[in-house]
């Protein structure tokens, strides 16, 4: 069962979801709960015969599926990915366990579950074409989550999801076609292996076309500006349970193939891009900001907020070193986790008042002290407060780029300013002040369900806040091998310059160096 | 010389049929024209030694093809002038003509080519239809044999849709309509049997 | 005097025409079955023809075994020419008439199925396509196209509402027209190669290193034209949505698969040579046509308010996709276009069939064609798994992984940019994007609105178990294209490759 | 003056063009399909001469096979055309709009 | 001792929690009771912490890993030493005061348990602040009593005043960590570790620009913290929280966390002398800037709060010229008496109903003795009156001043001292002076619960005796980790005229406070009305100008950003192009307009197109084919 984990973890859930067909509608949720269980304690021993010490991929499959072509069935996982599985499928069941929608709660959990097998699927995929069926396959469901179950935009703003998206990927997959065929000009194979591809050195200039085509998948996904349109609108109509999953996975998506695909495939074009990247980082990071500062939706708050710490992750995934890439893998979990678990609180006070406008609420924390507690908690963790677990991520992808470059840094550092302004903004106005609306002063309390979903995310949030070392630990390992293989590959000097040899420094002292 | 005239003659004389059986508003001014046109054409097929296409070509246009059209004119009851609407008929004068202008650009090139040898050399001493039956029942068996099929195909096609069957539609019915139609006619093939 | 010219049997191969022969003595056992006794249940032609093909498609794949052992066979006095493409577009074209004539078996009864002859038409016509792409000879292609286009024009009139003869008429007119075409165009090349078989042209032309450029390009124009009326090239496209909506949801599926293929196959043997013999002039108009016939054809599908006429619409731009192949001219964008139609059939088969199931007799008060987008919302509450499965179709379409078409699209992207063609790899990527929309609009109908109660009482009413096998049959190989596209791959590859292309 | 193969390509291609005239022209369906037979019978003209110009037969063979079309043409035309009439009661194209777009 | 350590360090965080459990519960005294309890036990460890200190020794205990990726090591690591002990020392008094203060203080408040929830969090993150072995550590303290100010300023949330300066406060602060966080950048990538020791042993190695630069980033941080200028303005909003809160973070604790930076950064400061001139030169300017805004203001708490600010200068002024030991000896200080200072000025607004403008209050000091008599304690303290504390702190910041031979300095710093007395004299002859004008308001004060008084009786203790008997110890202490520098004028005769000369100097202003508000009041309009007096009492503008230039248009630039950036620009060209492809079909479509002729032209003219084309090619064919023959 060891060696096959990653296909189980993989296609339970889809099988299940085929079961699910049959269960009754009255029985769909436990059903679903059930079966997100089962998935997340696969997970959880999954981490626990991962072996933290090894840098490559582990429990790896392989079988053969269009070898005329190259194609192949090959997942493992390496510490960058285990820990966003480990997120894919505890969200998921979080957010089973706290779902309130009352229509079709049937078709919902067969769809989340259907989710569930491609978020898996996509992290564990280590064939580029597997990763792309994956990766493509996860807009389906979260379209009908979206398209079914959303606001009153929910088609406009669900269509806009997949075309976008789509359109981004499908460059993306000529990008990848591309790779293809040079591995194979090179060794005279088709493969999509992504592991095969690390070996390829390809010139500079066709490095730069093919990262500018994953480029485009990735950043629609992530989402950069200015590709970003989409994501507001998205989580806008979604229902919570929609933009709980797209926030805290499908998001990372884009950022983890960055990791995965831009960096080990294309070190000297990643670092010719890294300023202009850095600089739509940046617009990310402040711009998103500000418009998040703008909003009178709370939850479209919480939606730019999410593009504005995709920027940093993005910064420290450029930031090219083992800081701050292992940062930015570790802000994706700590921000999927966050925002994960603000859109849930979102939810919470939509559920009972069905407007997420601000200017609806006021006061809320003496009719809700529990609710707003917990809100309070997490809003401080988006912030980025120390011994939560986003400013491990910040802190670390920031530190990364500082090496590179110490004025963008200081532009980018200014996340944690205009963080603040935006999120304490918001807390002030829903939360503070009096209760002006009538509605408001018999609102209930968080109940046992809601808490059932919110408290694991409010532990997980200062657990690795305090102790980072169980997560940080696998990744960073693994992140020293991808850090290390671009600088054997890098060629440009700028390159070599830029990405740092851990082979010989070994523990990095310039203090060494200064003597 | 005498080709030279002969042609000159029938192509002035083709192209006009055509003309008019494209130009007229009369249909059956357009259907004379056209045979008219059809048995010049087939002047050509014997100036240029065709002797079988040309009959065949009197045979099957004016013969069976005229017939069926004739058929059809009286059917249809356009034998009066039909009034058609255009909109734009200088633009398609005009596209046709720049048609022809632009194949004839073309056409006017004499063909350079080392490649003579044919493949089914015509031979002066044989006869024109004696020698196409050589070829056409060696080499164009499988066409002709097709082409036999396709006339078949043709056939029924014909008949099927110029059929009576044709006039009331079972798509159009509902189900009950049809069984109850069914039941009908059958009671009436039964009525005929006993008388 | 001519001598007597003695042929031995055995040289004439007439085993080669042994597929069609079958296709047509099933068509004249229909006429006589007919002959004897009238009446009978459309069940049992049906079945006869399913016989018949079955034993066609025997042939077809024991001429594929030859062909693996023997390479190319040619027969009847090299009229018939049996190599990999042949035998590929054969097996597409006989397994597609399979599985679109059981659709014949509605619970509804249509008027055409009233007809044996509609099955003798059906098997006639696709012994025209058999000869259509088995032979390389100018002649023989034309007879073979019209015989199926005269069937075909018939089939579509004999499902008898006006707007079906409208759609006759208007195929048939077209169809007259582009035979004009393609009978001026091969005049043009005979006129300057003195051949009309396609490889002698090419030598002979070779031979005369392209000295009569001008009537080259003026032959190859002409073929264009009729070709792009036959594959719906955009500006010859015109007739197809009105056809697909006029003809019953059942032949317009065909008509979306089977003459497609046998025209690409003769397009291929037609063009490709040019291509690669440096032809610029193709080279860039069909590149322009391919991209044109893609996007506009897409353009045109987005503003659609009939679901048929979308598919028709879409049917056009994946014509498109699969023409770039003949643009490439690569053995493994060949492969593609195979991979790409084979794939595409079953997808395209459980779509129409979707709709042929779905078809009402009468339309309702406000509704203008057979099946407008409303009438499919909200089909997730009323009958879920037919929504999931006319879903999954509309995905594969769309080129989602890794349901069927997204291998073929991404195995002739994969072509393009293998032979350099970038940008029209990315058009190609774009595209599918742009498709996607209204593929997607018809999922946001299923999914997204609530049901119409004006239709509610019409669905499904035309299903039968055979045609639910049907759907069952094209969405499993929808689903799990994934494993066949290898074991496809392989076989394609062997025979595109060793008929030279 | 001699007369050569182009004299009656020429020729071929004028004819054709009258015929693509009045396929473009004509809306009564019957005439339209009068035109489509100007189009097949340029082609045979044409045909002929190069079988003659080349001394090989097989254009003449084309052109048979084309007058078989052309008749096969014809029956399945007016097929379709009586059913439309018996239907409609007229045979002009311009009535014949109810699919569009 | 690591027992000890972790009992100081860690019993507020369990009190805290615990009183956290019953946040949402009604008040329950058992929660002020607990941590009150539970900060006693701090405070003992500390204490014993202290005497092992003060015995020579030091405490470096290494909890656990924290962020450990690539060569970043850091680790939970906490230090005792001269320099920390102090500080717990300083902390853990004045909070344990403030808690059992605030037992009564906040008894009829519904918030009871969140607040000492807060409360002890607040201490928590403090500890951690002084304690930590590294600058990350540091950091994390730094961002927690940044939070816990926060809460604690938005205490009563339903004010918008209140919640308004919450977030003024951790904003601002915000700007500040973020340069503090440049600042341990550039040491890690520098120096590859941010352990205090491993930094401080290896600083000099560095290029003098990096050091400065690390000299400048830290120093911003700090001063947000310390609330320096330019960002000053939260302090005096701060205000609007409780008022143990005011005694406890704003005034002895949060604020001079800055000073305690620079304190603890000595080796990185004193490789930068001109930088600690700047500090020292700004330290100057807040000093006098914030007493001259404390001299006309009108709010209670606000006075004082100017005068944490201007005291704040003081310590800067020391740390800046290099004298740690005395910035540190007068945080120490300062914390007692504002402490003290703060909490009479809590009795007083509970007995006067939580009236802040002392114009609408006077002759106190009949209903509320023992306050009249603990704030003139801390007043006298605070303007450095001999013996009591502020004269030994706050005149050895004038000695150094002189000694280092920054007169201008001195000067400013003279004169801020003789303000100093004069303001917080007014404060105290208007409260607790005059005549009893807020009975005008129909309020009787009282006077507040005894253990309240007696629970500030230490800090009135420290604030009389701190001076005097911890100078020598404290010194001989700490300056085995800080430079030992002794600022002695060695000539007797300037040191006596200056210290007397001060004296006296600070004493006329006292008189003159007491002078001119101890009696009747007289508003004297045309010096209300003059540009000097409105420009300090608007604070110089400077919140106004904040709010102008800041607050407005980055809300209106956020505004535009999403309304017409976002949605108009960026949204709108996405749209814009699916919108174009699906227009161009909608215009295009018509081609198909079901018409046979139509169709079978457009055939034709595809097929002209193409002839076209091919004739042209044709001819170009051609004519480059002659060409080449």
């Amino acid at each position: 069962m060891q060696e096959h984990i990653l296909s189980i973890l993989i296609f339970f859930p889809a099988l299940a979801a085929m079961l699910g067909f049959v269960v009754h509608k009255d029985g769909a949720k436990a059903y679903g709960i059930t079966v997100a269980g089962i998935e997340f304690f696969l997970s959880l021993w999954l981490w626990h015969i991962y072996d933290p010490m090894v840098s490559g991929m582990q429990f790896m499959e392989s079988a053969p599926l269009v070898s005329a072509f190259g194609i192949n069935y090959l997942v493992g996982i390496d510490g960058i990915s285990l820990f966003i599985i480990i997120l894919a499928t505890f969200f998921t069941l979080i957010g089973i366990l706290s779902l309130t929608e009352t229509r079709r709660v049937k078709d919902m959990i067969i769809t989340l579950l259907f989710l569930e097998m491609t978020m898996v699927g996509v992290f564990a995929a280590l064939d580029a074409i597997v990763f792309y069926v994956f990766w493509e396959l996860s807009l389906v469901p979260m379209l009908y989550i979206i398209g079914a179950w959303g606001g009153p935009l929910r088609i406009y703003a669900s269509v806009k999801f997949f075309l976008y998206t789509f359109t981004g990927s499908l460059i993306m997959l000529v990008g990848m076609l591309f790779m293809a065929y040079f591995y194979y000009q090179a060794t005279g194979q088709w493969s999509f292996s992504i592991l095969e591809w690390y070996r390829l050195i390809l010139p500079a200039n066709f490095q730069m076309w093919l990262f500018a085509a994953f480029f485009m998948g990735f950043a629609i996904k992530v989402p950069m500006f200015p590709f970003h349109t989409w994501l507001p609108y998205a989580h806008g109509q979604a229902p919570t349970i929609g933009s709980v999953i797209l926030a805290a996975i499908l998001l990372k998506m884009g950022t983890y193939a960055f990791v995965r695909f831009s960096l080990p495939l294309f070190p000297d074009a990643a670092v010719a891009f890294m300023f202009p990247i850095a600089i739509l980082a940046i617009i990310m990071i402040i711009y998103a900001a500000m418009v998040a500062y703008a909003q009178e939706d709370i939850k479209q708050v919480v939606a730019y907020s999410s593009i504005s710490h995709m920027g940093v992750i993005i910064l420290g995934t450029f930031a090219m070193n083992v800081e701050g890439i292992s940062g930015s893998v570790f802000l994706m979990i700590a921000h999927g986790v966050v925002s994960g678990a603000l859109f849930l609180l979102v939810g919470v006070i939509y559920d009972r008042r069905h407007t997420k406008l601000m200017s609806e609420f006021g006061g809320l924390a003496s009719v809700m002290p529990r609710y707003a507690t917990i809100f309070g908690i997490m809003m401080m963790a988006s912030v980025g407060l120390p011994l939560t677990i986003n400013f491990v991520g910040e802190f670390l992808s920031l530190l990364g780029f500082y090496k590179q470059s110490h004025s963008y840094t200081l532009v980018a550092g200014t996340a944690i300013i205009v963080g603040a302004i935006y999120m304490l903004s918001a807390y002030k106005k829903a939360f503070f002040g009096p209760v002006t609306k009538e509605e408001n002063k018999h609102l209930k309390d968080v109940n046992r369900t809601e808490l059932l979903g919110l408290i694991p995310l409010v532990v997980i949030a200062i657990w690795l806040g305090v102790y980072p070392k169980p997560v940080l630990e696998p990744i960073n390992n693994s992140v020293e091998a991808i850090v290390q293989l671009m600088h054997d590959k890098a060629q440009t000097p700028e390159a070599q310059k830029r990405i740092p040899n851990l082979a010989t420094t070994g523990t990095m002292n310039s203090v060494s160096e200064a003597h | 010389m005498f080709e030279a005239i002969a042609f000159y003659l029938f192509a002035a004389l083709t192209i006009g049929m055509f003309t008019i059986t494209v130009m007229t508003s009369q249909a059956l001014y357009a259907l004379t024209a056209m045979a008219a046109g059809m048995i010049f054409i087939s002047a050509f097929f014997f100036i240029l030694g065709a002797d079988f296409l040309g009959a065949i070509q009197i045979i099957v246009y004016t013969g069976a093809v005229m017939a069926l059209y004739a058929f059809g004119m009286m059917f249809f009851d356009t034998t009066r002038s039909v009034i058609e609407k255009r909109n734009n008929p200088r633009f398609v004068v005009v596209l046709g003509a720049l048609a022809a202008v632009l194949i004839v650009l073309i056409v006017l090139a004499p063909i350079v080519t080392t490649n003579l040898n044919s493949q089914h050399p015509i031979d002066l001493n044989v006869g024109n239809t004696q020698a196409i039956g050589m070829v056409l029942f060696t080499k164009y068996l499988v066409p002709f044999e097709l082409a036999a099929v396709m006339l078949l195909v043709a056939m029924i096609a014909g008949i099927v849709l110029a059929g009576k069957k044709m006039d009331k539609s079972l798509t159009l019915m509902a189900d009950e309509e049809i069984a109850l139609m069914q039941a009908s006619s059958h009671d009436r093939t039964e009525e005929e049997g006993e008388h | 005097m001519l001598e007597p010219i003695t042929v031995s049997l055995a040289s004439l191969n007439v085993t080669t025409m042994a597929p069609m022969l079958i296709a047509i003595v099933g068509a004249l056992t229909i006429l006589s079955i007919d002959l004897f006794k009238d009446g009978l249940h459309k069940s049992l032609y049906v079945m006869v023809a399913l016989l018949f093909l079955l034993l066609d498609l025997g042939a077809v794949v024991d001429f594929g075994t030859i062909f693996l052992r023997n390479g190319t066979v040619l027969g009847m006095f090299n009229m018939m020419l049996i190599d990999g493409l042949a035998i590929l577009s054969q097996i597409i074209i006989v397994v597609a008439s399979m599985l679109f004539i059981p659709l014949a078996l509605t619970s509804k009864r249509f008027h055409e199925y009233n007809y044996p002859e509609y099955f003798a038409l059906f098997l006639f016509m696709i012994a025209g396509f058999q000869f259509m792409v088995a032979t390389d000879n100018l002649i023989m292609i034309f007879i073979g196209l019209e015989t199926a286009s005269l069937a075909l024009y018939t089939l579509i009139a004999l499902h008898n509402r006006s707007k079906s003869f409208e759609a006759a008429v208007k195929y048939f007119t077209m169809g007259a027209l582009a035979a004009g075409f393609f009978a001026f165009g091969s005049m043009v090349l005979y006129a300057i190669t003195g051949s009309v078989e396609i490889n002698q042209i090419a030598l002979s032309l070779a031979k005369d290193e392209y000295a009569n450029i001008g009537y080259v390009l003026l032959g190859i124009t002409f073929l264009l034209a009729a070709f792009g009326f036959k594959l719906s090239m955009v500006p010859f496209h015109t007739w197809t949505p009105d056809v697909y909506e006029g003809s019953s949801a059942a032949l317009a599926g065909y008509m979306s698969i089977v003459p497609k293929v046998a025209g690409f196959v003769v397009a291929m043997r037609l063009f490709e040579f040019l291509v690669h013999s440096g032809v610029v002039w193709l080279q860039v108009i069909l590149y322009i046509i391919v991209v044109v016939t893609m996007t506009a054809s897409n353009i045109w599908a987005l503003v659609q308010s009939d679901v048929k006429r979308m598919l028709a619409y879409s049917s056009i731009s994946h014509a498109g996709f699969v023409m770039a192949a003949i643009l490439i001219g690569s053995t493994q964008s060949n492969t593609g276009l195979f991979l790409y139609w084979a794939l595409f059939s079953f997808t395209n088969l459980g779509a129409f069939t979707m709709l042929w199931v779905n078809r009402q007799k009468n339309l309702i008060a406000g509704q203008s064609s057979d099946h407008p987008y409303e009438k499919f919302s909200g089909m997730i509450r009323t009958m879920p798994m037919a929504a999931v499965v006319m879903a999954l179709f509309m995905l594969s379409l769309a080129g989602v992984p890794p349901f069927a078409l997204f291998w073929g699209k991404m195995y002739m992207i994969g072509a393009a940019v293998s032979s350099g063609y970038t940008v029209l790899a990315l058009i190609m990527a774009l595209n599918s994007a742009i498709a996607a929309y209204y593929y997607l609009k018809l999922i946001v109908f299923m999914f997204m609105k609530e049901p119409m109660a004006a239709y509610g009482e019409n669905y499904l009413l035309n299903a039968s178990l055979s045609l639910k096998t049907i759907i069952g049959i094209a969405a499993v190989a929808t689903i799990f294209a994934v494993i066949a596209v290898n074991p496809l791959l392989k076989v394609i590859t062997l025979f595109v490759y060793n008929s030279g292309y | 003056m001699e007369l050569t193969l182009n004299h009656y390509l020429i020729l071929s291609t004028i004819l054709f063009c009258i015929g693509l005239i009045g396929v473009m022209r004509r809306k009564n369906l019957l005439m339209l399909f009068f035109a489509t037979e100007i189009l097949l019978n340029a082609v045979n003209v044409g045909m002929a001469a190069i079988s003659h110009y080349r001394g090989d037969y097989t254009g003449q063979m084309f052109a048979f096979f084309i007058i078989a079309i052309a008749a096969s043409e014809v029956a399945v035309g007016l097929g379709l055309l009586v059913v439309w009439y018996k239907r409609t009661g007229k045979i002009d194209l311009d009535q014949m709009t109810s699919m569009r777009g | 001792m690591e027992l000890y350590l972790y009992t100081a360090l860690f019993s507020p965080l369990v009190g805290s929690l615990i009183a956290g459990l019953f946040g949402a519960s009604r008040k329950t005294s058992f929660t002020g009771l607990l941590t009150s309890g539970l900060l006693l036990t701090s405070f003992i460890s500390s204490v014993i912490l202290l005497t092992y200190v003060m015995a020579g020794h030091t405490v470096h205990v290494e909890m656990m890993t924290w962020i450990a990726t690539g060569d970043l090591y850091i680790p939970f690591g906490f230090v005792v030493d001269q320099v920390s002990v102090t500080m717990m020392m300083v902390v853990t008094t004045v909070s344990t005061v403030v808690h059992i203060y605030s037992i009564g203080y906040m008894s009829h408040d519904k918030g009871f348990n969140r607040f000492f929830s807060y409360l002890s969090a607040f201490v928590f993150s403090m500890m951690v602040l002084v304690m930590s072995d590294n600058f990350l550590g540091l950091f994390i303290g730094w961002e927690g009593v940044g939070l816990c100010s926060w809460l604690l300023i938005g205490f009563w949330y339903h004010k918008e005043s209140a919640t308004w300066a919450a977030n003024e406060a951790f904003i601002m602060n915000r700007i500040a960590d973020l340069a503090m966080l440049i600042g341990i950048f550039m040491i890690y990538w520098n120096l590859g570790s941010l352990q205090y020791d491993v930094v401080f042993a290896h600083i000099s190695i560095l290029p003098m620009p990096v050091i400065t630069w690390i000299g400048i980033f830290l120093f911003i941080g700090a001063m947000g913290k310390s609330a320096q200028f330019p960002l000053h303005t939260w302090l005096a909003d701060a205000m609007e929280g409780p008022t143990p809160v005011s005694a406890l973070i704003h005034a002895a604790t949060m604020v001079t966390a800055g000073v305690y930076l620079v304190v603890r950064a000595n080796p990185i400061y004193s490789e930068i002398p001109d930088v600690g001139n700047a500090i020292a030169a700004l330290g100057a300017f807040v000093a006098m800037f914030a007493a001259t805004m404390a001299l006309v203001n009108r709010d209670m708490k606000r006075i004082i709060a100017y005068s944490t600010l201007s005291q704040l200068g003081y310590m800067f002024v020391a740390a800046g010229l290099g004298a740690y030991w005395v910035a540190l000896f007068h945080l120490m200080a300062h914390a007692f008496f504002k402490a003290l200072l703060f909490l009479g000025a809590g009795n007083v607004m509970h007995a006067m109903h939580d009236e802040l403008d002392p114009f609408k209050m006077g002759g106190l000091k009949t209903s509320m003795k023992w306050t009249w008599i603990l704030m003139t304690l801390a007043s006298v303290a605070l303007a450095g009156i001999y013996p009591l504390a502020g004269f030994f702190s706050k005149d050895l910041i004038l000695e150094v001043a002189f000694v280092e031979q920054h007169y201008i300095l001195y000067s400013v710093l003279l004169i801020t001292a003789g303000m100093t007395a004069f303001y917080s004299f007014r404060l105290v002859a208007l409260i607790f002076h005059g005549d009893k004008r807020h009975l005008e308001h129909g309020i009787h004060p009282h006077e507040a619960y005894t253990f309240m008084l007696y629970a500030m009786a230490p800090l009135a203790i420290l604030a009389v005796i701190s001076g005097m008997v911890f100078k020598t110890p404290y010194y001989l202490m700490v300056t085995e980790l800080l430079p030992a520098v002794q600022y002695h004028i060695h000539n007797h005769t300037t040191f006596w005229i200056m210290t007397i000369g001060t004296q006296l100097f600070v004493i006329l202003a006292i008189a003159y406070a007491y002078k001119k508000y101890a009696k009747a009041v007289k508003v004297d309009k045309k010096v209300e009305s003059g540009f000097f007096y409105q420009l300090l009492y608007n604070q110089y503008y400077i919140p106004k100008i904040y709010d102008e230039v800041f607050s407005k248009p980055y809300l209106q630039l956020s505004k535009l950003a999403w309304k017409e950036i976002d949605l108009k620009i960026v949204d709108a060209i996405v749209d814009g192009i699916a919108n174009t492809i699906y227009r161009t079909g909608e215009k295009t479509h018509t081609m198909q307009n079901g018409n046979l002729s139509s169709m079978l032209r457009w055939m034709v003219i595809g097929l002209v197109v193409l002839l076209v084309l091919a004739v042209a090619f044709t001819a170009g064919y051609n004519a480059v084919n002659l060409q080449a023959m």
